[in-house]
């Protein structure tokens, strides 16, 4: 079975045995020593991981743009390459050649580490993200809780940044980022209880495999709508997007970075946008796994899962951008109140769901959704 | 803590710089700072021929400008004692009304952005582009149209220009439904504006407030109906109002206004089709004649007598009551013309609406007032 | 209401300090009234006249003196009427009209920003569209406009 | 105008939309326009496709689902101006009407040394394109096209000359096609004849060559009277051919000419 390891295992060896040819005596040996070879092995691990997550933000702000342009009545981004595919790059390049400005009365510290810390824990949570069978970073029993507790680092960071760059409008942001947090974490956590309740596990892997009968979004659709809120909150997109609501705060707690700092902290976004999407299929809509009755040609290639996964994964993303297309923004008290009234009491009832769900079983009437197996 | 929205911030549509003192996200006091755009047109006006004048209204207002070269174009004509022909009104009323639809347009793509929405955005300013095609074909211009002139217009209604006016209403009307389906439908939009930026009538006349922001308190008060100018007084119309006197009350008055404009102007096209005319007075002073011919001489004045005379107009622009004062002491250029923009009066009522409400709120208020610096600041 | 019942109600109570009531056709009528009355004038216009709005504000500079205009909106009765009272040329002053109707504070504002007509009471007479320190009241008749190419000269002199 | 009849009646309150479901209206409407647009956006892929382009000539807007009504409408559109020199008879009205003072008289090859023939010359970066010189042009030789595209690199390359000009009036773009109807107005030039010398000027200078000079009698001095000293001969307007552009007032050394109705 090829699994990531696997592949960049392999990748390090036939590296480490190349350079071996070359090297003399005492130092061909050594290269070609296992603990070497498994050191490089987790380096080309990480190099993969950082480029595949790299790429596919990337190609999500591209699938934003063109949803949203069609939401519009527009075109999106179709200049730079085929079907404006490389835009992006081409925006990403325009930022890199910026200077980064730093306001003469901001702290250099909390200015320069914010955007830093936010991409970096980002990024972080791919390492315990499974892809697909084989395809993840390490299996931990508490995978689940590790990556939303990376996830909800970022409000810090945000905080920190709006509250070093010395301006009016990021610091509103900033305070109103902390505030939303309070709102969306805890109904996130009760709806992700109810998942674990059902599926009997924190591994993320385990939570895919439990849903071989069924999908927990067909049982646990309250769970399922209180995470996607909660999700639209954490990503903070509209209509959660008050931090940087850009209609009374310029851009919120980013006012302030420029170039590249910026550039940061718009892929550190949508990084965390995949993030949501992928948790969002993990825990609810069977991760890689496909219903049984599709046709096995499709299932059969190599790497399906992880094509599965990916196609899951975009057509969530496609949801929030549909939110974003049709919906205003509201206000930090509302959010608060639909945080509390609204969603805890929902995410609440979802859990009593999951417990009966979890005694009497799924409904059979609920298994139109069979796995693939396997 | 004093923050400084403007002069260059996505709330202001403009430029104009809103200083707010806030404690927390509560607002306690704002001030309004103008003339960032101020270009002197009531300077400019005092060295131009009358005619010359209509193509600073398009740059008054740039979001109404016919309904400016309208405001003006009779204040001009009363000052001058110059009667159009009648069907130069309908014309007239017929692209006031077009032009509020536009404006209204506008209004609403720059409102839905205020409150985080971006496909309205394009959805107006996408049907808006259907009425500035209409200008275009009988005017020329997409946004500074210098079509009126004193004593009528410039020239007729293009041929088959009736038919594919009508055709662009009946489409608009259908978009009206989307818009409030957009907005109306929404929970979310109630949550926002529901309750915000209230103003109650009586306020609202102390402080001079017109227009939508007017009428949403629960008014009558529109200039069509109180004081009809053109030809208003023939055409069937009803006074949109609302009672909430907020943010949502001043969108549904702004919303059933365009439905009533698209009313007003299907009836003018009827008349237009039925009664063909001249469009321009026949007599008119030398220098304010078809041929746009220069004086020569300044002697050629001083062997003419031309009557003096004072002219007052005041009509229901878009954003409200849009007034124009000319003073003709017999020469070729008026001797002072004053405009009073329903805007500037408007906003800065800000004091009075503005407190007690979230910087949140800011965005949605604002933009329900409908700001347009270039009136504003003149 | 007509032009001379507005006369004669306007001449009972302010005799010959109302200068004289025009005709203005499509107004109720073109009332010039000396400086001095402005605030008792405006207190009947909007209390026993029911003239609930200011509409406009504005000054005019005929050179030899300026004249300050006011437009009234009635709501009960539907018609419009306009105040003009002459003030000298030098120091030009009235009272101001905030009292009575908020919303002359714009309105004044703007007077005193470019045609330099003092409006005495006036909470808060600051320039409005110029920067303050601006040392013209620009639609006077003796500002005149700079040619562009002054201008240029003007900016590079700096 | 003082409106005395009493206030209208309230109209029909303003029916409000409710919300259905929160926010599933918006929902939906948005997905509406996304499975309309997947089809066809309504946009015009501007440096590659333009309004003006055939393929959306004729194409009125509404029916096709394209909200532009583009089509027959475009030709009335005011750009950039075309000059037809050949036909230009240097009246300088088009400068004298231009509320932007961005028309300037050059001279242009094709008139004689003491009568050079002038043509106008347009700064775009004053121009405001209301189109009162097309208007006023009395040949209709200066006319507004549809050419938009104005950017430059450089602020002198605003300034467009006749020649320039010239090269678009021969590019045949569609041209405004309202044409005013232009009534002669009923102000003429009238001469005031005691002043006159007969100097030639008006009849030199003007663009139509519609004044002739005619010999007057020369009258007999009386004893001890000064003769004026003056050619004999005095202007005379053909009124038909003018074109009231006020050129032989400008010129007149004596401003003997006025504008004024003959009784």
């Amino acid at each position: 079975m090829v699994t990531l390891f696997s592949v960049s295992n392999t990748l390090s060896a036939a590296l480490l045995g190349a350079l071996a040819h070359i090297l003399p005596t005492p130092l061909n040996g050594w290269a070609t020593s296992s603990g070497v070879v498994t050191g490089l092995a987790a380096l080309i691990f990480g190099a993969i991981l950082l480029a595949a997550s790299m790429l596919n933000t990337i190609l999500l702000i591209w699938w934003e743009r063109k949803l949203l342009g069609r939401f519009m009545d527009r075109r999106g981004a179709m200049h730079v390459g085929y079907a404006g595919l490389l835009q992006n790059f081409a925006d990403g390049l325009k930022l890199f050649r910026k200077d980064t400005v730093r306001p003469g009365q901001a702290d250099p510290l909390g200015f320069w580490l914010s955007p830093t810390a936010y991409m970096v824990t980002s990024l972080l949570i791919f390492g315990v993200l499974p892809i697909s069978t084989g395809w993840n970073g390490g299996s931990l029993p508490l995978t689940l809780l590790l990556a939303l507790v990376i996830f909800s680092f970022a409000p810090l960071f945000i905080f920190l940044g709006a509250w070093a760059s010395n301006n009016k409008y990021s610091l509103i942001g900033g305070m109103r980022s902390a505030a939303q947090m309070i709102a969306y974490e805890v109904p996130i956590l009760l709806a992700v209880v109810a998942v674990v309740i059902v599926a009997g596990s924190f591994d993320l892997t385990t939570i895919v495999q439990e849903q071989r009968d069924y999908w927990f979004a067909v049982p646990l659709f309250l769970a399922l709508i209180v995470f996607l809120t909660g999700m639209l909150a954490e990503m903070e997109r509209i209509p959660f997007d008050l931090p940087e609501a850009e209609a009374e705060l310029v851009e919120g707690w980013n006012t302030e970075y420029g170039g590249m700092l910026f550039a940061f902290f718009m892929l550190a976004d949508y990084l965390r946008a995949l993030v949501g999407s992928i948790l969002v299929v993990l825990l609810f809509l069977g991760g890689w796994t496909l219903p049984s009755y599709v046709p096995s040609v499709l299932t059969s290639f190599p790497l399906a899962g992880i094509v599965w996964f990916m196609v899951k994964t975009y057509i969530v993303f496609g949801i929030f951008v549909w939110i974003r297309a049709s919906l205003p923004r509201i206000r930090t008290d509302q959010l608060l109140k639909l945080g509390w009234m609204r969603m805890v009491p929902l995410a609440l009832l979802s859990i009593v769901l999951a417990t009966l769900v979890v005694k009497a079983g799924c409904p059979p009437v609920l298994h139109c959704v069979p796995p693939m197996g396997g | 803590m004093w923050v400084n929205m403007g002069p260059q911030h996505p709330m202001t549509h403009g430029l104009w710089n809103l200083r707010v003192r806030i404690e927390g996200e509560i607002i306690k006091d704002v001030e309004p700072e103008l003339g960032f755009l101020h270009r002197g047109i009531e300077k400019i006006s005092e060295d131009r021929h009358y005619n010359e004048i209509i193509t600073l209204m398009d740059r008054t207002c740039y979001v109404a400008g016919l309904a400016w070269e309208h405001l003006f174009i009779l204040a001009a004509e009363q000052a001058l004692h110059i009667t159009p022909p009648e069907r130069s009104e309908y014309i007239r009323v017929l692209a006031s009304e077009l032009q509020r639809i536009a404006s209204h347009m506008m209004w609403y793509a720059a409102f839905v952005q205020d409150l985080g929405l971006m496909s309205p955005f394009l959805y107006g300013m996408r049907d808006r582009d259907l009425v500035l095609d209409l200008f275009q074909s009988f005017t020329g211009g997409r946004l500074t149209y210098e079509y009126m002139r004193v004593g009528g217009v410039r020239n007729d209604l293009p041929l088959g220009f009736t038919g594919q006016c009508r055709r662009v209403l009946d489409w608009l009307i259908d978009r009206f439904v989307e818009y409030d389906h957009l907005c109306l439908a929404s929970t979310i939009f109630h949550e926002r504006c529901d309750g915000l930026g209230v103003l109650p009538a009586p306020e609202a006349v102390a402080y001079g407030v017109t227009g939508p922001m007017l009428r949403s308190a629960g008014s009558h008060r529109d200039l069509r109906k109180d004081r009809p100018y053109s030809v208003y007084d023939r055409l069937q119309f009803d006074v949109a109002t609302a009672t909430s006197a907020d943010v949502t009350g001043r969108y549904l008055v702004r919303m059933e206004e365009m439905r009533q404009s698209v009313r007003i102007s299907r009836q003018c096209l009827d008349w237009l089709d039925d009664h063909p005319g001249p469009v321009l007075a026949a007599q008119l002073p030398r220098w304010l004649g078809a041929p746009y011919a220069p004086v020569g001489n300044e002697s050629y004045l001083l062997k003419r007598n031309y009557p003096t005379g004072l002219g007052f107009s005041m009509i229901e622009e878009p954003h409200g009551e849009a007034g124009a004062y000319v003073v003709n002491d017999g020469g070729e250029h008026p001797y002072r013309v004053k405009f009073r923009s329903p805007v500037l009066i408007n906003v800065w009522a800000a004091k009075r609406y503005l407190p007690g409400y979230r910087v949140a709120d800011i965005p949605p208020i604002m933009g329900s007032v409908d700001v347009c610096v270039g009136e504003c600041d003149r | 209401m007509q032009t001379n019942e507005l006369a004669a109600s306007l001449t009972s109570r302010f005799d010959s300090r109302i200068l004289g009531v025009d005709g203005f056709p499509g107004l109720l009528g073109r009332v010039r009234f000396e400086p001095a009355i402005a605030l008792d004038l405006f207190r009947t216009f909007r209390d026993d006249l029911g003239f609930s709005h200011l509409t406009m504000v504005g000054g005019i500079d005929w050179v030899d003196h300026r004249e300050v205009f006011y437009a009234l909106w009635s709501d009960a009765d539907r018609v419009y009427v306009m105040l003009s009272a002459n003030l000298p040329a030098e120091a030009p002053s009235i009272a101001s009209a905030v009292p009575i109707w908020p919303s002359a504070n714009a309105h004044e504002r703007e007077t005193w920003d470019l045609v330099g007509i003092r409006f005495e009471g006036h909470p808060d007479l600051r320039r409005i569209f110029m920067p303050e320190g601006y040392a013209y009241h620009p639609l006077l008749r003796s500002f005149k406009i700079f040619e562009p190419e002054d201008l240029e000269v003007k900016v590079r002199s700096e | 105008m003082a409106g005395t009849a009493e206030r209208p009646p309230a109209p029909p309150a303003v029916a409000e939309e409710k919300p259905f479901l929160w926010v599933a209206r918006p929902l939906a409407t948005a997905a509406k326009q996304f499975v309309k647009s997947l089809w066809r956006p309504s946009t015009v892929v501007y440096p590659f496709e333009r309004l003006e382009d055939p393929k959306f000539r004729g194409q009125v807007g509404v029916a096709s689902g394209k909200p532009i009504g583009v089509g027959e409408i475009w030709d009335n559109y005011r750009g950039v101006h075309a000059l037809n020199i050949n036909t230009c008879i240097s009246c300088n009205l088009c400068a004298f009407s231009c509320p932007d003072v961005c028309i300037e008289m050059v001279n242009v090859p094709g008139g004689d040394p003491r009568h050079p023939k002038k043509c106008p010359q347009i700064d775009y970066g004053k121009c405001s394109f209301c189109g009162f010189c097309s208007d006023a042009c009395p040949e209709g030789c200066l006319t507004m096209t549809t050419r938009y595209e104005l950017s430059v690199h450089k602020r002198e390359e605003m300034v467009y000359s006749p020649a320039r000009m010239f090269e678009i009036f021969k590019s045949k773009l569609p041209m405004n096609p309202i044409r005013l109807e232009r009534p002669k107005n009923e102000d003429q030039i009238l001469l005031d004849p005691p002043i006159c010398i007969g100097c030639n000027a008006c009849a030199r200078d003007c663009p139509t060559q519609c004044i002739t000079m005619l010999d007057i009698p020369k009258p007999t001095p009386k004893p001890g009277e000064k003769m004026a000293k003056r050619i004999w001969k005095e202007p005379v307007i053909n009124d038909s051919d003018c074109v009231r552009c006020g050129t032989c007032i400008a010129v007149c050394p004596k401003d003997c000419l006025f504008w004024g109705t003959r009784q």
